[in-house]
């Protein structure tokens, strides 16, 4: 069994309280939950919504066509009707929306009436709403309830219970409607609760559990979930979340806390990025390392806010001026986000260099659910040199010629030696040169040496579906579940297999899985992007010279659906 | 105890004559009356004639960007306040490309100590005007003369309220050894600004211009009176006030922040394990 | 005879309620009474709700980038002093990413109207605090309550002799109509700082909270004081003033711009012939 | 006859000023010049050189190899000494260096002395040294005489002919020793003076006479010699230069003066370029005109002032979030600077997008000496719709879908048409929108529609050498000059020829000249630049696969002189 679920109304009608309720439940209850949300950029009104999938199987993208509507308001049911699928269910409030609708898709629940006389107030529409999706589905309330207890918490037991009895309506309205609502019934997932987590709070918890201490950020959709993660963890656990007055204090501030020797954390998007560069190039030049998420949105410029889009991969492999090394990891689910901001942090001290984490609006907002996240892989290795190992050194120079070009990265103020850092071409010392030959040294050490070993910790990409396959579907960053998904539809049909890069730059050392082998043998090579230039396809080729047979381009802001990313699959597979 | 030569950094690469001299003088010699020993102090600049400063010194430092030095030197003290930080920038630097920095550092208050090198030009670029040059003042940009009103910085600190305000003189090195040391002492933000003759390109406003003007607060000025503080910071013209204008005892962000109750961030470590626990939350 | 209605622009995308509304009602009352036209006049914004206005207005409109509204306008001012220009946009906006701008904009003194919804709170990002944001105000970045001391723009103006420096209320449309208007008639670069209640996301200055303090300056105030003006713009608290705090007579830049003595640039056209001997120092 | 002559001392010491003269008196008798210059990034003290080649016939690039030194100081004898060919001359003051120094190629001439003999001053030692070496040269002091007539107007005339006294000494004492350096005479040209202009002051004059109207950047070197010049035009030929308060300010008032109406410029280096992104983005979206000139200078951060590198070209390519149409040009000489400005202006109002032309601190300083321009080039097209024909209009829509994908571009104010710009993503009329389909449209608008188009301008490389090459110099920018004089060395005995883009992005179309064959046929493809990583060879690569069998890079922050090049191209020929 595998249901859409689609929540929609306007914004302030509590869409999201809704959505992210079921979504809650059903992992408690053991199921696979996939969520996405599409939303304006305006605080009421217009109309948004927020769509929840939950299976028996694993789900890692979602659908076009829709189970259930719950609609909120007028627009949704015109907007979101001609999605349904046959037999589908639109639930409203013929009430609020002002009209009767016939059709046997519809069934009307007095969300409003039933919110004032169970729960004693019209706000509480939005709890029978999930109890009677709930009821539809023939799953218990308690579970939402004890949600609204942990949630409500603040809001004192008058509030709770309300919203308690609100929910218990909702259900016990549509069991009246049993007989034809039987077909949704929701078989037990016989398993326990699962992990539901979103992208941007996964890139939070890789920073939290990687020892990130700063984090200072400029506000901008849809990287803020990262600060506000943060900004709830601050106190707790110890860590500096600051808002900066604009991107440029947010990455110079980050760098001098790295600096001073903290791990170091900026996020923002596209615009914010954009205005980073010239501290990108200064981290390049101190060699002092920082982690930046960039989740991106459509642009150009201030584009379109709240939507998604991976349009800047080639900005953030090229920006900055001059040359420096960098890496970018572009994780494909809350999964990979954690464990890689995880290595980014490690990768950036280890070899003082700026490490993205690159992201977007659909990995930051999508919810998945996970079989949990694994702390053993949390290993923090220390990278600077401090307390006693720094004090005993006989002499310390910021920038010593080395064999890996790494210099050792000391503590400013804990011992004697002096850490002096420059943004000018410097000497060993860190102070200004002009000289050709100390340049060169200086370019042959943060550049040349380092590379290859850091080429080296790049793991390959994932592969998934046929061994030896006809057609090869490629791609990056969030589009991963919907190809993973694709995989399946097509296996039954096509031999075909998915090649991701979570690791997109510098691109992964062949020796272990000969990538480029696996592509050149595949009959058709298509290229997924959520751009409209192809800019993997463009880095793939500046690299290894690989031409892709095709290439699939969605760049109106919204992600690939499955169905989507299957019809344009059609055209090259016939 | 220390001595100025135990600050002695690299050579300098300014001209001879040249106001920063001056005001180097008086920094190693008020670095000294701190009694901190060279590791404990950490000198952040931005680009310039002033900014190469803390390669003439021998401190930690952080030469960072143009414009940019407030906000590294802000991470630096949230990430360690056990040290001292001092920010040694120009009249651009500081006024011009890294105006936003300026408002919103004196608003928060971190413990920071900036020495403004503030010779009404912009002397590493080879002399275009700069924030604080005189109307008037004609340059290969400025062909016309500066068009642009001159910006008064202690005006502008004290209608942000900033914690300490004063203004010192580079060919007065005694007495700028005592500002500096006044604002090294002071519990707050303190932003010194210190007039600065640059022999090759500003002209105008050169040694003897600001002698002829020049002279101190009165030794009974209250400089905690914030309106009176903005009236004597706006005098400026044939009489110019130097001396510390305006104080108050705004509390220090680092001492706010809970986070930082326990001591440097620099020295506390994450809580692995109390930190997984987060991860329930997603359950 | 103009009406509001010649200047009814897209529908809103505001929430009801927001004080937003007000602003928008008297803006376009304030240019019906300029007697120009909807394509005589100029808005340009940068990013916010405040910055969504040139939308809801027929006006020529650049909506630029968050904080870059002010350079944008200058360009425009420049290129075409024929043109009226308005800014509009939000504290975040002017204060926060684009304070750099503003410090310079005023010092400039382009013909610039500057009208800044003040909604204390950064609104389109959903309740983020702004530089005008109260100490203490709590969100869901600032979880310890906002730090850092809170801008206060008027004294900030006035410390850069901004030429023209008010304060109106969203929530009183027919008294900031009239600031409005005597922005619009001033020449000079003029800084109307609206507070604007935010019922979504800044529920401590809501409207109660404004117009239980707000009060209008003295009939007989003189806004030609800059000392007196700055004291006035430091009362914040159980009174707040409104109403034209500071007014200056600067010339403007583009009055003093010589190549502007021929009209407009837009409207002037190099000589090619003249420029091309320009070669001939090459020789 | 060729000569180097490199004057070397303190910064202050005037080296500028001789130099200069010197290359314009050269000029001005109808020689051929080409200089360049080394300093440093400080005001006085330190050790800078300039240096002036002088030639019968053409000369494009500096070698390393001097004939004449003029030591100001004693660090250049130190420092440039091991340069000096065979029987060439040091000239210096043994009085000023402190010291006489034995051997032949050691010609003492008391600067200082005879300026306050005869000058009245020792500052006119530098007009001294100028009729020391025109001396030398054998060539009237005449034409200096009338430079300082011209440059010292303002000073008088008893200065004036203080300094004409003193060059005349300088002259008269090393006739003293016309025996020695008869070897030194430099054989009348018999041509009329030629034109000698740096990089910076093409690019400007190209602005100039492109009807450039207002020009807002931030001091930085090697950018402000634009700044400079076009403020000097400012007042006579009515525009507006303006110099902003950061590079933000300085692309957004360019922006809106585009937007007013006028044709607008600004410019920039590396750290500079990185603030304006988010600015270059704008243009993109609101689909503003403008020209941006980037002069390069050794990276990452502050890096090195002073000097030259090409290492900002895939920042250029790929900058700014999302995506967008541009153009990028890489004059590789004052005279293609000039003509290429004139050219971005006009692409840059004809599609409405952001026009580079990107220089380096070599292209920007070097002077060359030219036939002249030809102003007949200058052709100005008002790609806009203003006054009567703007009037005429029954609507206006500014992002009007059109066939081109350029959509009428108003004067806002000239009419009761409207003119609305958006940095969102927005409908034909310039507002805000948010849905899946306008979107599309105005991507395919702004970049499918416009691209080919724009592409279809761009000129093809140029080639210099052998027809049929074995093998081929590939670059771009200001490795220009110095890649054609080693063709002319390495000619004599190897098949090669030199393939230079100008135009550099997009890549010019090969209907043309199949610039692409002409690589393929060759067996040795050498890709010399003046980075680390061979950006404009990956540039190659990601646009059509090729890759080169050899790589020339330099990064040391200083140009490739023709010796230095050829004996890396040897490493490759054999
Ligand atoms: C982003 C950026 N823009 C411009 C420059 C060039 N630049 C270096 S120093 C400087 C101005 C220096 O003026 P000021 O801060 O007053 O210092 P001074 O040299 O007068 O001491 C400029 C514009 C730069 N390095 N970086
Ligand atoms: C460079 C950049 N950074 C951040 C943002 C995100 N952003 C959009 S509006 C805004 C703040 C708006 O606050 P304010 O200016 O006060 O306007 P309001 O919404 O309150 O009217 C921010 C941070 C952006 N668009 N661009
Ligand atoms: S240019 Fe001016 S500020 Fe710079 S070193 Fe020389 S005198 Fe000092
Ligand atoms: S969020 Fe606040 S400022 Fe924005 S429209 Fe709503 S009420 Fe107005
Ligand atoms: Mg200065
Ligand atoms: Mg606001």
């Amino acid at each position: 069994m595998d249901y859409s679920i689609r929540i929609g109304g306007e914004a302030g009608q509590g869409i999201q309280t809704v959505g992210g309720s079921l979504a809650r439940v059903f992992a408690r209850e053991g199921y696979h939950v996939f969520t996405h949300q599409d939303y304006m950029s305006r605080i009421r009104g217009g109309h948004n919504y927020y769509q929840v999938r939950v299976s028996h199987d694993t789900v890692t993208a979602s659908r076009d066509r829709l189970d259930i509507i719950l609609a909120m308001d007028r627009a949704t049911i015109e907007n979101h009707r001609p999605f349904l699928n046959k037999g589908g269910l639109i639930i409203y409030d013929a009430d609020t929306v002002g009209k009767t609708f016939e059709g046997d898709e519809f069934l009307h629940v007095p969300l409003e009436k039933l919110a004032v006389e169970n729960g004693g107030d019209k706000i509480m529409a939005n709890a029978v709403a999930v109890g009677a999706v709930l009821g539809v589905l023939d799953l218990p309330v308690d579970p939402f309830v004890r949600i609204l207890k942990e949630t409500l918490k603040k809001k004192g037991e008058e509030v709770i219970h309300g919203n308690e009895a609100a929910a218990r309506a909702g259900a016990v309205f549509v069991q009246g409607f049993a007989d034809r609502l039987g077909c949704f019934r929701l078989k037990p997932s016989g398993r326990e609760a699962r992990m539901l987590i979103d992208g941007a709070s996964a890139i939070g918890l890789g920073a939290l559990l990687s020892g990130c201490k700063f984090y200072s950020a400029y506000p901008m959709t849809p990287s803020t979930g990262i600060m506000n993660f943060l900004a709830g963890m601050a106190e707790r656990h110890g860590l500096i979340v600051e808002q900066a007055e604009d991107e440029i204090a947010a990455i110079n501030m980050a760098l001098g806390a790295s600096y001073a020797g903290v791990r170091a954390m900026t996020g923002t998007s596209g615009g914010g990025f954009a205005l980073m560069q010239e501290g990108l190039s200064l981290a390049g030049m101190t060699e002092t390392p920082i982690v930046i998420a960039e989740m991106q949105r459509p642009g150009p410029a201030t584009g379109l806010p709240t939507r998604t889009e991976q349009a800047d991969l080639l900005f953030i492999v090229h920006g900055g001026h001059g040359e420096f090394p960098r890496v970018v990891f572009t994780p494909g689910t809350p999964e990979q986000a954690f464990y890689l901001t995880h290595k980014a942090f490690e990768l950036a001290e280890k070899y003082q260099i700026p490490v993205f984490i690159q992201g977007d609006q659909y990995l930051g907002d999508c919810e998945w659910t996970l079989e949990g996240l694994d702390l053993n892989r949390m290993v923090l290795t220390d990278h600077r040199v401090r307390g006693r190992a720094l004090k005993n050194l006989p002499s310390y120079k910021r920038y010593t010629h080395t064999g890996t070009g790494v210099s050792p990265l000391a503590i400013p103020g804990s011992s004697r030696h002096l850490v002096v850092v420059d943004s000018d071409e410097h000497d060993e010392d860190g102070h200004i040169i002009e000289d050709a030959e100390t340049r060169s040294r200086m370019m042959e050490k943060r550049l040349f040496r380092k590379w290859p070993l850091i080429r080296n910790e790049i793991s390959p990409p994932t592969t998934y579906g046929h061994d030896n396959p006809e057609v090869v579907l490629v791609g990056y960053g969030s589009t991963y579940g919907v190809m993973k998904e694709a995989v399946d539809q097509l296996g039954r049909r096509t031999s075909v297999a998915m090649l991701h890069f979570s690791e997109v730059y510098p691109l992964p050392p062949e020796a272990g899985f000969h990538y480029m082998n696996f592509l050149q043998k595949a009959g058709t090579t298509i290229c997924i992007e959520n751009n409209a230039t192809g800019q993997f396809a463009r880095l793939l080729r500046a690299e290894t010279g690989f031409v892709f047979s095709g290439h699939i381009n969605r760049y109106d802001g919204r992600p690939f659906t499955v169905e989507s990313l299957l019809e344009k699959v059609h055209d090259y597979t016939g | 105890m220390t001595t100025p030569d135990e600050f002695k950094g690299q050579e300098t690469a300014w001209c001879p004559g040249c106001g920063n001299f001056g005001i180097l003088t008086a920094l190693k010699r008020s670095l000294v009356e701190t009694g901190l020993r060279p590791h404990e102090i950490t000198i952040v600049s931005g680009i310039g004639q002033a900014a190469k400063l803390p390669h003439y010194i021998k401190c930690n430092a952080f030469n960072g960007l143009h414009g940019r030095a407030l906000p590294v030197a802000t991470g630096i003290a949230l990430a360690n306040h056990g040290l001292r930080v001092l920010v040694t920038t120009g009249d651009g630097d500081c006024y011009g490309e890294g105006g936003n920095h300026l408002l919103h550092a004196i608003r928060r208050n971190v413990n920071l100590k900036v020495f403004v090198h503030n010779n009404q030009v912009y002397g590493l670029t080879k002399g275009q005007a700069s924030p604080t040059s005189e109307e008037g003042m004609v340059t290969k940009v400025q062909r016309q003369g500066v068009l642009s009103g001159q910006e008064n910085p202690l005006a502008l600190a004290i209608a942000l309220d900033c914690s300490f305000v004063a203004r010192g003189f580079a060919g007065d090195p005694a007495r700028l050894q005592s500002l500096m040391g006044a604002a090294l002492q002071h519990k707050g933000f303190a932003l010194l600004d210190i007039l600065q003759p640059c022999v090759s390109f500003n002209h105008l406003n050169t040694y003897e211009w600001y002698k002829s003007r020049l002279y101190p607060l009165e030794e009974d000025y209250d400089p905690r009176d914030r309106i009176k503080a903005f009236a004597r910071a706006l005098e400026w013209g044939d009489r110019i006030p130097t001396g510390i204008f305006y104080v108050n005892d705004r509390p220090l962000f680092e001492e706010r922040l809970k986070v930082l109750k326990q001591g440097p961030l620099v020295s506390q470590r994450t809580d692995l394990k109390k930190a997984g626990e987060e991860i329930r939350a997603f359950y």
